[in-house]
Parts: structure tokens; sequence; C-alpha cells
């Protein structure tokens, strides 16, 4: 272990927050420096997540670059203790991708710009400190801290939506009454995201007490999840316990997972945040639900999980399907990235519920590949509203002409999450198809049902918005700029390379997924 | 007993002596200065206070005595709590000078008040026999009494403390007459003699319980738990903001810390007694919680807010009083803990909003609007203590409360730590409005148009501008209000209390260990039996 | 000889009497004085107890007197401050009535 | 042999480089494209050659499970998934391969879509300019989407494993979409391509299912594998029969079999090249060779076979008739594609292995040579109704000539290829299917030749149309691209007899089980060409030479023909399937999200708890007394409790 290994874990988490600590400090009114110092720190961060995921020993497998700081003895018995296995080191990848594209695009970003990059980068260390901490406590602190700057970010930077009247028609009938649904100011949708997202962490919290209490009454109490992991595995824990313990952490993570039916904060709050904080959030931040997953409760709770699976796939069959299928009439582009997110995320959600090895990869893999893919959506999407101050693809066509980069980087990933194969989404959801299939036939056949859903409400997209006569209106506008363009780029490079060729990431997976499955 | 033992160790009070002195030497000083050098008395109070911690730290540490034959302990404890309160009188002073010199007549009076209130806290931290705790307890009482009262000309301070003294009466002379009950049963008043006869007789006889029940209930009243909380709201807001925040913070953590050391010595030896009657403090916690919660949602000013979301913190240190156990520290480091980190947070809130007020003479919530344009200082402090308050990270909040559930859990009570967490999502939707008005409302431009801002529970209400729109489609960010006016910048003593307040905040919430271990050693002394 | 209990049923009916008289008297003056009387039931408990103790009438032991002196003191306090806040409630509002204190609630 | 891999890599190597530089490179950089897919035909000649004078003990090679042809397997690994190092059979890793599969099979595809591809791709040179001759603005992005689809194919057809054909079968129908909706400022090409890439999709779910069947089953996605397992019984003959459905499922969508046909005539939206390649070529070949690659699967269940002879049989009837009765050009042409598909589904469901490709290959060249035809008349006339043209052999003899040679080719005139393919599928059918089969079958060969004579006559003879007077014949590299098609459709038929040299004849080379020369059935032979040539008799007279009147006998079948007229309303029904029940069941979805899951469900429970705190506030009503209640209740109350628990 040399020194870059002793503390690489510890820097993935400080680096950020203490970026975030000094960015206070810099003079308000000067929007660029505060923006040229958060791509410096997140920079920063992306070439330590890139080392950490290249220096991982996939050949090794399990947990390295371990590390335990003393933090609280008796008899709490809390260590900060860091260690990075293959699926982490995946999402670690993912979230110094992602955080360092989300900083760049938020160029835009000018009112009170200071505050808006130290809010970030501190979303980005709490995203950091879950996927790297091997402490109940700890993993909670950071969940909630990942989910803390949200309400500021989307409250304050964020963009309303507006009731639209015949958006309320059902079968073409308009509905009397006002639902009020259709009424999105984002400080709805910065409140209800706050809420529900600590509504599910007040039960992932009663969960981590519940296995201290455990643990105590085993005569060793700890929140150190090794320790916990070594009791489960003798069987500490009785199936009963675990049976009422398990669903308390599938829905509290699940939640942040956009879980059927606790999804409706994910459109809302995608829609209102700014850019760069859709792209964090619907990128990084919903996977840590699922991360939370597997790693809480199926490694804690094995037992429990075979137990609570079957419920499991079929909300996340139920996420695949409706999110679709509501998609397909949605009218504001990001409402429609939103519900493909939801839609998404249920693939990861059916690939962990599968516990079969190679459904599991495939959540992971999934994981990663819509990361980037719904990153890119959000990023494009932000660049048309930018100019155009549209998002209604009803209103909005024939943007090629004018912004051709956006629309072929748009495209690129509408095609990744259409799942067509050569690019991430593909490899991925074929993954969790062939673990499924194996496990859950007739599910299988539903999701890969939604897949082929998936297709009309994208296509449909990029017929409204990008193809077609191009408008008069959009004359004057420019293509993407040139930092737009670059993350653009990047990220739709990262797909290809996924899906061409996804043997770097699956072998790093595999040990990971490895190490899990020998529970089961 | 004969004389010389009664004054064998009296060296050991000097700290109170010291206090009560100095208190009367404010009021002496008080006549002598003239008006405009009246503010000195706050820094020579605030310096004394910090002088006095110093000097209890030195002559106290590691002493373990009891005086008078067990009327009042000298030990770990009572100097954990004699610096705790210094300290929180030394923030009350700094974070109130501006304002005294500003709203307040009679600086000298207010200050003096202030000392001997802390003298009543550090009695109550240290006395272990009931008249002693029952005297110093109306010792502080009197002086918040006055406290409240002191804006005079206005109304709503002189009603909030007529119903503060008269629920105050009422309160005391229930303790009293619990107080005389267990008298009359056992002959004594001291805490352990009440835990001997807990202990030896199978059979409590009523007199006994109902004088301790007389007894909870009159300590109710200080704790403010549900249901002798009614006049906590009206007091704060009442009261002037920074007798408000004395309360929040002073008189609360001072009714713990007696409430501690009465349980600990008097009822947890009790054994499976005790274990009995911990169920009645958990539904008094399981009721203060949700009362609290439930009604802050429906608050519009900030001290009534404050206040009662502090109903709903006193029910989470009640739980954590009802787990005390003999055999392990885990309750009595929660709640201790806990109310370090509450006092600490709430100083950061309550300094901030005192500055606030100084420069606006405003304290409706909506009146924030708009804040973080204004003096953006105030509003971070404002929001960072806030979400502190409701338990998230990488502030103290957030420390304290998991380690508080974590010992309610741990002694079987599971389903009260999913309450406490649940009521805690609870305050946070009504931390989260305060915090809405100060980002997110654009500054008003007169704080009559305070009403319309205020209708927007869950914020479902668009912004005017907005419903303007055709179709799904609004200007792109929020612009900053463009005719808001800077506040003028806080005084140098409040930036001081907030800045320091801050500091504390974050780095007790992120590496609590050091005072966690002086907390152990004060709970180790209340409670030798593990 | 009086047996205690005599004592304590007395001083619990005062008790009672002065609680009843704190909500139902609206003069705030006259809420003062109930307290007063429920301070004096607790000396009257006191008092009967201290010399009671040991069944035989004699002092068993002087707490309860001193205790009993204290609440006096105390309670003499308690009604000063109190009398000076409800004047000032007159100044201010020239009413006691308890009432018409309401500007605070909810 | 080992090199043909390079020949799909070329053209993929070639889209980055067209994307990125095109802008700046002579004519946009097609010629890069056409560089590509040239050296792949060369490649392939190499390749050919390589595989003729290899043997089972060839490295790599050996005798083909279930087809007992020549085969040779090359593989690296792509990626594993699961558990490192665990026994893929037990389907706990997946292990898939970048493979490829050279069989005669292979070979034939690779020939005729690497030569119709070069041929398209020249010819577009010439199609893809205005009328002042400068080029297309977007023709780099045009002939970058030319290389990725006939790569694509390429891939589909030398994959070893059925999960690479599964991502080349998407990226075709990618493309596909790409080219359709390439003049995506017109509405019809942008509805035409999301029309074209959903309803192949829908097709493609069963076929990814079928895939995932046989995984599940075999552990295995290499064919290799999966038909050895088949041979030696290891899968239920239900497993066998779903998973062939399942295939023919994605088959039926990407061969346009009904009820999947209704993207295809859209599909001419595109430019006309595009279409040539589609209909000859690329995409429609998928389908039937998927079914012919897993022709060992299918013929392993008799239930597959009949529904695929059926289906086919339905749709090669059904088109031909829609067929006669269209008046657009490149509809005729679309559904007599359609019509030929059907009849190679057909055949190979009556075991017509050898037929259904050879039919396959020569109704490509014709088809080619026919849809090129098409297009430069369209370019020329800028009109696609037939009802307004005539006799333009006049203007634009070149390409009357060549059109006129496809169509007598696909009508089945003596010793032109269309002829002993059709010829062989006949003779397939009689043999293996009851009688009803090759009645209908030679009805719809019948009709075959009318609705090509049809469009030959009514277009390039007879009246001429004034309105043309001043257009002019196609240019060089468009007539010369066709003439090279037409030469195959001609002679490209005598591969069906018995050849000297080492290529025996189509029939020893192609083959299922065993290689077989050409099996002469001499009435059926007579009767279609009887058949044949009596159709474009009747057209000659019924639409050059107007001696036959056709408009008084329309009263009398009007129903009949206004029902093939709207196309048998295959597609109003679809359509109204779409509007009626997806896309309100989609509306009434999020309806349910926004109203009931969301506000009732999510608001509801936070709603609530805030009226809770507004009525609870009232508790404290702000007199005294109140307070001074509550606590004695309190007292009481805590008494009380107290009392009970001490008890």
């Amino acid at each position: 272990m040399n020194s870059f290994d002793q503390s690489a874990l510890l820097l993935t988490i400080l680096v950020p927050l203490a970026g975030a600590g000094l960015s206070m400090f810099l003079p308000r009114n000067r929007p660029n420096d505060a923006w040229y110092f958060a791509i410096f720190v997140s920079a920063i961060t992306l070439l330590i997540s890139v080392a950490l995921f290249v220096r991982y020993d996939f050949g090794a497998g399990g947990y390295q670059f371990q590390r335990i700081y003393e933090w609280l003895d008796a008899p709490l018995n809390i260590d900060l203790h860091l260690a990075m296995d293959g699926i982490a080191a995946t999402l670690v990848l993912l979230n110094g991708i992602v955080l360092f594209g989300a900083v760049l695009i938020s160029q835009t970003i000018k009112h009170r710009s200071r505050d808006f990059f130290v809010l970030l980068l501190a979303l980005g260390s709490g995203v950091f400190g879950v996927f790297v901490v091997q402490d109940l406590f700890f993993l909670f602190f950071f969940y909630e801290l990942a989910v803390l700057p949200m309400y500021l970010l989307i409250g304050v930077w964020g963009s309303s939506t507006i009731f639209d009247p015949d958006r309320q028609r059902l079968w073409g009938i308009p509905i009397p009454f006002d639902l009020g649904s259709y009424n999105r100011p984002k400080e709805y949708g910065a409140m209800k995201l706050m809420l529900v997202l600590v509504a599910g962490s007040v039960l992932i919290w009663i969960g981590i007490l519940a296995m201290y209490v455990a643990a105590a009454q085993e005569g060793s109490p700890t929140f150190s999840m090794v320790e916990l992991g070594v009791l489960a595995e003798q069987g500490a824990f009785s199936p009963a316990f675990q049976n009422w313990v398990f669903p308390l952490f599938m829905i509290g993570f699940g939640v942040l997972a956009g879980l059927w039916p606790f999804h409706t904060w994910s459109p809302d709050g995608h829609v209102a945040a700014p850019t760069g904080v859709s792209m964090l959030h619907a990128g990084v931040l919903m996977k840590l639900g699922a991360f939370g997953i597997i790693r809480v409760g199926m490694v804690l709770l094995p037992e429990g999980a075979e137990a609570w699976m079957p419920v499991l796939i079929v909300l996340g069959t139920v996420n695949v399907v409706y999110g679709a299928i509501s998609a397909m009439s949605q009218r504001d582009l990001k409402y429609i990235i939103g519900y493909s997110s939801v839609s998404h995320m249920g693939y990861v959600i059916m690939g962990i519920a599968t516990l079969h090895p190679v459904g599991l990869a495939g959540a992971v893999l999934q994981m990663f590949s819509h990361g980037i893919m719904t990153a890119l959506m959000f990023a494009m999407v932000g660049a048309i509203y930018e100019r155009t101050h549209i998002r209604d693809i009803t209103v909005l066509n024939g943007l090629m002409k004018r912004m051709g980069y956006t629309s072929f980087f748009f495209a690129i990933a509408g095609l990744a999450s259409l799942g067509l194969p050569g690019l991430s989404g593909f490899v991925a959801e074929f993954m969790v198809f062939v673990g499924v299939f194996k496990t859950y036939l007739p599910l299988a056949v539903l999701a890969v049902f939604g897949a082929a859903l998936t297709a009309i409400y994208i296509l449909r997209l990029l017929a409204r918005t990008f193809f077609g006569e191009p408008d008069p209106r959009w004359e004057g506008l420019n293509d993407a700029s040139p930092v737009e363009k670059s993350v653009g780029a990047a990220f739709v490079l990262i797909l290809l390379f996924v899906g061409v060729w996804p043997a770097p990431l699956t072998r790093v997976i595999n040990v990971g997924v490895d190490s899990v499955m020998k529970l089961f | 007993m004969t004389a010389e033992n009664l004054t064998a160790n009296l060296h050991l009070l000097t700290p109170e002596f010291v206090l009560a002195g100095f208190a009367l030497l404010v009021f002496v000083l008080d006549l002598l200065l003239s008006d405009e050098h009246k503010d000195l008395l706050g820094w020579l109070s605030a310096l004394g206070l910090v002088g006095l911690a110093v000097l209890s730290v030195l002559m106290l540490a590691g002493e373990n005595e009891s005086l008078y034959n067990g009327l009042l302990a000298v030990d770990a404890y009572s100097l954990f709590f004699k610096v705790f309160f210094c300290g929180i009188g030394v923030f009350i002073i700094l974070s109130s000078i501006d304002y005294v010199k500003k709203y307040l007549n009679h600086p000298g009076e207010f200050y003096g008040l202030l000392l001997f209130s802390i003298l009543g806290m550090n009695l109550m931290a240290m006395s272990r026999e009931l008249l002693t705790a029952y005297i110093s307890l109306e010792l502080l009482s009197f002086s918040l009494y006055v406290m409240v009262a002191y804006a005079l000309g206005n109304p709503k301070s002189n009603e909030g403390s007529l119903k503060y003294i008269i629920i105050g009466a009422l309160s005391s002379a229930i303790l009293l007459y619990g107080l005389s009950m267990v008298y009359s049963t056992l002959g004594v008043t001291r805490f352990e003699a009440i835990a001997e006869a807990l202990m030896e007789g199978e059979v409590v006889s009523p007199a006994l319980w109902a004088g301790l029940a007389l007894i909870v209930a009159g300590l109710g009243f200080k704790l403010a738990a549900v249901p002798f909380h009614m006049w906590a709201p009206d007091a704060y807001e009442g009261a002037p903001l920074p007798v408000t925040a004395y309360l929040a913070i002073a008189s609360k953590a001072a009714a713990f810390a007696l409430v501690l050391r009465l349980l600990a010595e008097a009822f947890v030896p009790a054994g499976d007694r005790w274990d009995q009657w911990q169920i009645i403090l958990v539904v008094m916690a399981a009721l203060s919680m949700l009362v609290g919660n439930l009604v802050a949602l429906a608050q519009r000013n900030l001290k009534r807010l404050m206040a009662y979301s502090s109903v709903g913190h006193v029910g989470y240190l009640l739980a954590g009083t009802a787990v005390l156990a003999q055999d392990s520290l885990l309750g009595a480091n929660g709640v201790i803990f806990y109310l370090v980190g509450y006092s600490v947070t709430s100083m950061v809130v309550f300094a901030a909003l005192i500055a606030f007020f100084n420069a606006t003479g405003q304290d409706e919530i909506p009146d924030l609007a708009g804040l973080a344009d204004r003096q953006p200082f105030l509003a971070m402090a404002i929001a960072i203590g806030l979400f502190s308050l409701s338990g998230l990270p990488i502030f103290v909040g957030f420390t304290i409360k998991f380690y508080l559930f974590t010992a309610v859990a741990n002694e079987g009570y599971l389903w009260l730590a999913g309450l406490a967490i649940f009521t805690s999502l609870i305050s946070l939707y009504y931390y989260l409005q305060v915090i809405r008005q100060m980002y997110i409302q654009p500054a008003l431009a007169a704080p009559a148009e305070g009403d319309e801002h205020r209708s927007g529970e869950e914020g479902i209400e668009a912004r005017p501008e907005a419903e303007a729109e055709e179709h799904l489609h609004t200007p792109a960010h929020h612009e900053p209000a463009s005719d808001y006016v800077p506040l003028p910048r806080p005084s140098p003593a409040l930036i001081a209390v907030v800045g320091i307040g801050l500091v504390a905040t974050i780095a007790l919430g992120v590496y609590p260990a050091p005072l966690l271990e002086l907390v152990e050693s004060a709970s180790a002394a209340i409670l030798p039996g593990s | 000889m009086v047996p205690l209990v005599a004592f304590q049923v007395l001083s619990a009916a005062l008790f009672a009497i002065g609680l009843y008289g704190v909500m139902a008297r609206r003069s705030a003056v006259l809420i003062v004085m109930s307290i007063e009387l429920m301070l004096n039931a607790v000396n009257i408990n006191l008092i009967a107890a201290a010399s009671h103790l040991d069944g035989m009438g004699k002092w068993a032991n002087f707490d309860g007197q001193i205790i009993a002196i204290f609440v006096i003191t105390v309670a003499a306090a308690e009604v000063g401050l109190g009398m000076a806040i409800i004047l000032r409630m007159y100044r201010n509002r020239s009413t006691v009535n308890v009432d018409e204190i309401n500007l605070m609630k909810w | 042999m080992v090199w043909a891999w390079l020949i799909p890599v070329l053209s993929f190597a070639a889209v980055p480089l067209i994307i990125l530089f095109g802008k700046r490179l002579p004519a946009k950089g097609s010629p890069l494209a056409i560089l590509a897919i040239l050296a792949g035909f060369a490649i392939f000649w190499v390749v050919f050659a390589g595989f003729l004078s290899a043997s089972p003990d060839t490295e790599g090679c050996e005798i083909g499970v279930g087809t007992e042809a020549l085969t040779c397997n090359f593989k690296i690994t792509w990626f594993e998934a699961g558990i490192p190092g665990a026994d893929t059979s037990n389907h706990d890793r997946i292990e898939v391969a970048w493979g490829m599969t050279i069989d005669p099979l292979t070979i034939a595809m690779l020939g005729l879509a690497t030569f119709v591809a070069l041929m398209v791709q020249i010819y577009s040179l010439g199609y893809m300019r205005d009328h002042d001759g400068n080029f297309d603005p977007r023709l780099d992005w045009y002939y970058a989407f030319h290389a990725l689809f006939i790569a694509s194919m390429l891939t589909l057809v030398l994959a070893d494993n059925f999960l690479l054909l599964y991502v080349a079968w998407e990226l075709v129908g990618l493309c596909s979409y790409l080219l359709i909706g390439f003049w995506h400022e017109r509405p019809e090409p942008r509805e035409a391509a999301k029309k074209a890439f959903i309803v192949t999709r829908i097709g493609d779910v069963g076929l990814l299912v079928g895939i995932l069947l046989l995984w599940s089953q075999v552990g295995s996605f290499s064919m290799t594998e999966t038909f050895a397992a088949i041979e030696n019984g290891v899968l239920s003959d239900g497993v066998i029969t779903v998973s062939a459905l399942l295939l023919f499922l994605g088959a039926m969508g990407k061969s346009a079999q009904f009820p999947f046909h209704v993207w295809l005539p859209d599909a001419m939206e595109g430019p006309t090249p595009v279409s040539a390649l589609i209909h000859a070529a690329t995409m429609v070949a998928a389908g039937v060779y998927l079914v012919a690659r897993a022709f060992p699967l299918f013929s392993a269940s008799d239930t597959a076979m009949l529904v695929v002879a059926t289906i086919g049989l339905i749709t090669a009837l059904g088109a031909a008739t829609i067929a006669l009765v269209a008046t657009d050009l490149k509809r005729i042409l679309a559904y007599s594609t359609i019509s030929h598909l059907g009849l190679m589904m057909l055949s190979l469901g009556a075991f017509g292995y050898t037929a259904a490709v050879f039919h396959l290959l020569a109704h490509g060249f014709a088809k080619a040579l026919l849809f090129l035809g098409a297009g430069s008349v369209m370019h020329s006339t800028d009109e696609l109704d037939v009802r307004q043209m005539g006799g333009l052999r006049r203007v634009m003899p070149v390409t009357a000539i060549l059109f006129s040679i496809g169509a007598l080719s696909l009508g089945g005139i003596p010793i032109l290829a269309g002829f002993w393919s059709k010829d062989e599928i006949l003779v397939a059918v009689n043999k293996e299917l009851p009688v009803i089969f090759i009645v209908l079958t030679l009805v719809t060969a019948l009709f075959s030749a009318l609705y090509m004579a049809r469009a030959m006559f009514v277009v390039f003879y007879g009246r001429f149309a004034e309105q043309f007077e001043h257009v002019h014949d196609a240019p060089k590299t468009m007539s010369i691209t066709m003439g090279l098609l037409a030469v195959f459709a001609i002679v490209f038929g005598l591969l069906a007899l018995d050849l000297p040299g080492p290529f025996k004849g189509i029939g020893y080379f192609i083959f299922y089980h065993e290689g077989h020369g050409l099996v002469v059935v001499a009435w059926v032979m007579g009767l279609s060409t009887l058949l044949a040539i009596a159709a474009f008799i009747f057209g000659y007279l019924a639409y050059a030479r107007r001696s036959i009147n056709l408009d008084g006998t329309r009263g009398t079948f009007a129903r009949v023909l206004e029902v093939a007229e709207n196309k048998y309303y295959v597609d109003e029904i679809y359509q109204w399937t779409v509007d009626r029940v997806v896309l309100s069941l989609s509306r009434f979805i999020a309806w349910v999200d926004r109203a009931l899951v969301n506000d009732v469900g999510i608001n509801g429970p936070g709603d609530i708890t805030r009226v809770l705190g507004d009525r609870l506030k009232y508790h404290v009503t702000g007199y005294v007394y109140t307070y001074a209640l509550a606590m004695a209740l309190g007292l009481i109350g805590l008494a009380i409790f107290w009392w009970l628990v001490s008890r």
C-alpha cells in the first residue's frame, strides 16, 4: 500500500468537502471565480476516482484501500472505516465523472454562484462517502449529507413548471376539478424531494438502530458493517428479525432509487432542479438507493432479502413499465427524462431483486450507464432550455438545424436509453434480462417489453423536438457552448466505450458481485 | 453532625460565593455608571463568568464531595454543568448587549439578574436534596419572571411574564406539596434517602408515589413537557429575544440537570421499580414530541416556532432520561450530549435572530424573506442552525440525535426512537419553511405583503409572475429581488457569538469524541453503579 | 392527640381549594391568592408531619419547620413579584382580568 | 478466410471518419464509404476462394451441426458477467464473444450484401444531387449511415452467436430508421422512420426473449452449441417450438411479414437508393436469413415450420393483390418485395432451404435493379404515380431497358434469375405441403408476373405522357450500376444448373443436410412459365397497347378492389389501436400517477399532518386558567398512571 492507497478514499470525501468549505471564502460578486475553483476541485476528485478505479485489483477482489479511523469508542463503537469493493469502485468512478460534468455545465449559474458550488460539492462529497464507508453510522451520515443540499439547490436555482389546462384530460375528456398536480413551482419540487427522501431515511435510521440493538443483544454493540456482516453469517439475526428489518431498508433506500410508488419526487424534483443538479441527482444520487439496498440490505440481512425479493422485483417491473407508459404522454422534456429515469431505475431494482449474479452485475452496470446517459440528457435539455426557455415538445421542433451538436448528443443518449446495442444501455439491460429470465421469467418478458416501450417515447421526443422544419423562432439560436460540447462529447464517448467494450467495467463489477452473491 | 464537618469543605462552594458577590457587585456598579457606559456591565459580567468558569475548573476538577451531609454535591457532574452554564451565560450576554442597549432600560439589573439565575442553575446542578433543589430552582425562576417582563412598555412581554409567574407559582406549589408528602412519609428529602425507601419497601406507600408524582409534575413545568408546556409559547413570544434564548437554552438545561440527578440518584437505584416507572416518562416524552412538532407546523412567529420546537426537543430529552439505567451510561450521556449540542445550535439561531431583530425589529417568519440577499451571513447561520436542529449532518444536531436515539432504542424503546425520528422529519418541514423564506422568497418591499407569501404551505402556490405563462415555460432562474434593502452589519459581539457557535456546531458534529469524554465523566458521577 | 391523617386531609382540602381557585378565578390577584392557599396547605402538611414523625407528638426533627419557614419566605417573594407584574399589567392594559389577557394564543 | 472480420470493420471504421472529417473531404467523404465497401467486396472474393479451398481439417473449420455443410468459426471474448470463473452451463456466468461463423449461407449473404451495397452507394453519388447537380447538404451523414447500415448487416450475417446477431440486428433497425427518416424536414419520412423502427422493435422483443429462452436452456449464446444441444435432444419439443416461434416473431418484424408488413411500404419515403438497399440486401433480408440460419431449430419443430409457411403464404398472396392495384411505382415494388419475402418464408417452411436462399439472392439483384430504375425515373420526373406516366422509354431508354429486365426477371420469365429460384420454391412447396399451398403459390406467381408487367408497361411503354418531354436519362453513375445489377439479374439463375469446377452449382453449395442438383418437376415448371408469359402478354395488351380495356371490369370487382387498394385496412387498425388504446392508456396512467399516487399517496400524509398541527394548535387558548387546568389534569393523569404502574 503506497501513500496514495492509504489516503485515497478519505480524499474522495475530504477534497470536495474542503473545496466546499474554501469556496465560502471566495468573493460573492465574482461568479466565475467560484466556477473555476469548483472545476479545479472536481477535477482533482475525478482524477482520484479514476485512479482508484484503475488501481482496484480485480484479480484480488474483495474490499481494498481499507483504512480505519477511530471516531467513537464504546459503547457506540463507531469508526470511520473506509473500504471499496468492485461495486463501489464503479460507482465512485461514476460519481467522479458526473460531478465534474455537472460542475462544468453549471457555468451558466451566475446568481449566488458561490453558494451553489458550495452545496454542489458538499453533495458530491456525501455521495462519495456513502460509496466508500463500511460503518452504518457514517453511511447514514453521508447519505443525509447528500440529501441535505438538494432543497436549496432546487429551491434557489431551480425553475418552475406551470399548470397547463389541456394536460388535465382523460381520454380527451377534460377533468373538471383542478388536481393542482401539473402546477409545479420549484418550491414544491424541492420541498417534496427533501421530505420524501428524508422520510425514506427515517426508515433507514430505524433499521440501523434495530441492527445495533440486535448486535448489542449478541453482546457486541457495533455499527461496523464488517462486524455486523460477520454476525449475520453466524446467524445472529433471526429470520423473523430480518423479515421485518429488511423492508425498512428496502423501502427507505428504495425511495431514493425511485421505487414505485414512492417515485413521484423524482420527476418533479428533477424537473425543478437546475441542470447541474439534475445531472448529479438523477445520475448518481438515485444510485445511492440501489447501492444501499445491496450494501446494507442484502449483505447484512440475506434471509430477509431472499424473503422480500419477490415483492421488490414486482415493484421493479412496475417501475419499468409504469415509468415508460407515463413518459409516453408527457409533454415536458424534463418530465419525459424524469419518468424514463424511473423506468430505468426499475431495471436496476429488478437486477438487484433477481439475486442472480448476472442480474446483479447488470444492475450495477445499469447504474453506471444510466448515470452517464441521464446526466447527458439533462445537460442537453438544460442547454436547450437555456436558449429557448421552452421545454414543451409540442412547441419545440426542428432544433436539429440550429443546434446540431446538442441534438446529436441528446439523440445518442436517447438511443442509449432505449437499449440500442453498441451503447452502454444495452449491455446493462441485457445482463439484467438474463438475470431476471433465469429467476422470474414472466416478469422478464414484461421488462423486455418495457424496453420496447422506451423506444416509443424516445423516438417521439426526438421526432418532435429535433427533426422537422427549423422554426423561424430558432433563427438567433446558437449551438452548444464549447463547455457543453466537450461534456457532451466526453459522455457520448463513455457511452460508446462501455457499449462496445464493457469488459473493463464488468470484470471489476463481477468481483464485487461475487462477494455479495457468496451470501446466497 | 457537628459544626466542623459542616463547614469543613466550605471552600468547595467558593465559585458560588464569588458568583453571588459578583452579581451584587454588578448591581452596585449599575448605580455608579452613567447610562452610556452601562454596556460595560455586560462585558464585565461576561468576563466575570469566563473567570468563574476557569476558577471552578481549577478548584473543583477531580473533586467528588458531598456537602452538608448530602445536600449539595461537588462532583464532575456539577462541575461540567457549572462550566456549561457559565458558557451559556457568556454567549447570552454577548448577544444581548446591543439588544439591551437598544430596547431595554435598567441594563444593570438585567445582567445582575442573569448572573443570579446562573447561580441558581449551578445550585440546581449541585443539589441532592429536594428543598435545596426547590430553592435554587426558585432563584432561577424569579430572575426569569423579571427578565421576561423586562420590556416594560410591551404588553406582550407583560402578559407573557404574568402567565409565566402564575403557572410557575402554581407548579412550585405542586412541587412543594409533593415535597411535603415525601417528607411526611420518609422524614427526609435527600435523593438517596428516597432511593433507599424505594428499594427496601416492597410496596410503595401511596403518599410516597403521590408525592413523587407531584414532584415530577412540578418539574414538568420547568421542562415545559406536555401537558405542562402551555406557558412556554406565550412566555417565549412575550419575552425580549435574548431572554427567549435564555429560556429556551439555559433554563431548560438547568431543569434537566436537576431532573437527571434526581432520577439518577433517587429513582434509578430502585431497580425494577424504576423499570416500572420508566413508562410514565416515556409517555410524557412521546406526547411532547408529537404535540410540540405538530403545533409548530402552524406557527408564524419565530419565537413561538422555537418555543414549540423546543417542546419537541424536550420530548427527545425526556425519552433519554426515561432510559437512564444502572448498568449503562448511554442514556445519561445521550441527554447531556444532547443538551450541549442543542444549546450550541439554538445559540446560533437565536444570536442570528437577535441580530436580525436589532436591524429590523421584526420577528415573524415572513419578515425573513430574502434575508439571503439582504444579510447572507445571518441567513447562512440560521439555515445551518435549523438544519442542525432538524438533525441533518454534518452538524451537531445529527450526531446528538443519533446518539440519544441509539440510547433510547438500546433500552428496548425502539418504537419511541422511531417516533422521535419521525417527529424530527416533521420538524424538518417547518424549519424548511423558514429557510424557504430566507433563500427562495424574494425580499419584500414592506412587511405588510407577508400574508400572501405565508399561504405557501408546501409551496404549492405558484409565483405570481409565473402564472401568466402559456405553456410549460418560466423565466430561467430565480433572479435576485431588485428592491431589497441590505441590512446593516451585525455588531462584532454578535458575529463572534454566531461564528463561534457555527464552528462549534460543525466541529461537534464532525468530531464529538473529546466532548463525549467529559460527558461520560459527568454522567459517571451521578450513576456510580455502572 | 389529633392523628396525622386529619392534618393531611385538611392540607389536601386546602390544596384542592387553592387549585380550584386558580382555575375558577378571573382576577389575577385572586389567582395569586389561591396559590398562596396552596402553599399554606404545604406548610400545614410539613409541620404536622414534622411533629408526628415518631408518632409521639414530640418534635422528631426540625426539618419540617425549617422547610416551612423557607416556603413562607419564598411565597412572600413570589407574591411580591407577582403583584409587581400584575400592577404593571394594570398600568399597560388597565385590566387584571385574565379573560382579557390573551394577546398571545395558539 | 480469417480476414472476413475486416469486411464489416472497414465500413464501421468509415463511419466516424466521415462524421468527423466528411465536411472537409471531397464529395463530403462519400468516397471513404465506397472505398470501404469496395475493399469489403474484394475481401469477400478472397474469403469465398478461401472457403471453397477449405476442408473440415482446416484450422477452425468443421462440418456444421444441423446443416451438414462446412462451417468455420473464429471468435474472441467480448465480455463476461457474473461470478468470475464460474461454469457457464449452470448460468452463474455469461460469456459473450465477438465471433464469426463462415458457411455457405454466410458467403452468399456476404456476396449479395457487399455487391448491392457497393452498387447502391455508387448510384447514390448520382442520385443525391439536386437538378443543378450539387450534392445534398447532408451527404456526409447519408454515407455515414450507409456505411453503418451495411457494416451492421455484414456483422449480422457473420455473427456466430445469437447475442452478436441481435446487436447487429438492432443496429440494422437503427440505420433503416436514420435513412428512411433522412429527409426529416418532411413529416412523412419522419413518421415512416418511426413506424419502421417501432414495428420492427416489437418483433425484436420476441427475438430477444427467444434468444434468452434458448440461453436459459443451453447456457450459451453460441449458435453451434445451441444447435448441438438440439441435435442431442437436450431441449424439450415445447421449448424448441416456442423459441422458434419467438425468433420467427423477430424475423416477421424485419422481413415485413403479415401483420408486421406495414412499415415496409412507408419505408420508401426515404431516398430511393436506401429503399433499394433495404428491400434487396440488408434490412428485409435479415429476417429470412435468421430463419435460414436457425434452420436446425425451426426444422426440429413441425408446428414452427407450418406457421412459417402459412404466414409466408398469407403475406405473399395478400401483398401481391395489393401490388396489383397500387398506383405508386415505389409502392408496387414495395408490396412485391413483401410478397416475395413471403414466398421465401413459405419455401423455408416447406424445407426449401436452398430455394429460399437462392430466391433471396435472385430477388435481391432484381429488386435492387428495379428500385434503382424507379429512382432514376423519379429523379428525372419527380413523379411516382404510374397513372401520370407512360411511354417513358422514348426519353429514358436505358432506364427503360434495365427496368424491364428487372421486371421480367422478377416476373419469372424463363432463363432469367427469378425464373429458376421461383421454380425451385414451387417444387419445394409441391413436395412438402398440402395441395392448397401449391395452388395459392401459383396464383401468387401469376399475380407477381401481372403487377410486374403492369408496372413496366404502364410506365415505359404505351402512350407517351407529354409533360415529360424534356426529361433526360440517368447519369453514368446510375446507369452503370443498374447495368451491372441487370447482368446479375439475367445470368445469376444459371447457378441453379449443375456446373463444372469446385462450385458445383448452388444446390451443392447451399444446402441443408445433403446437397442436390437442380430438381425439375415438369408440370410445375411448365405451368409457372406459362402463367408468367401469359401475364406479360396480357399486361402488354392491357397497358401498352390498350387493346384490352380494364375500365369496364372495375365496376364488377369494385368492392374487392377497394379493400385491396386500402391495403386491407391494416394500417387503419394499427392507427386506431395506437391512438385509442396505447395513448389513452398512457394518458390514464400519467393521470393516475399525478392524481392518485402523488396527490393522494405522497402529498396526502403531508397535508394530513399539517392540518393536524393546525387543529391541534388551538389547545393553547391563551387563557391562563386553561393552562392551570391542563396542569391539574396532567397532574391527576400522572397520579393515576403512576398508581396503575406501581401497583
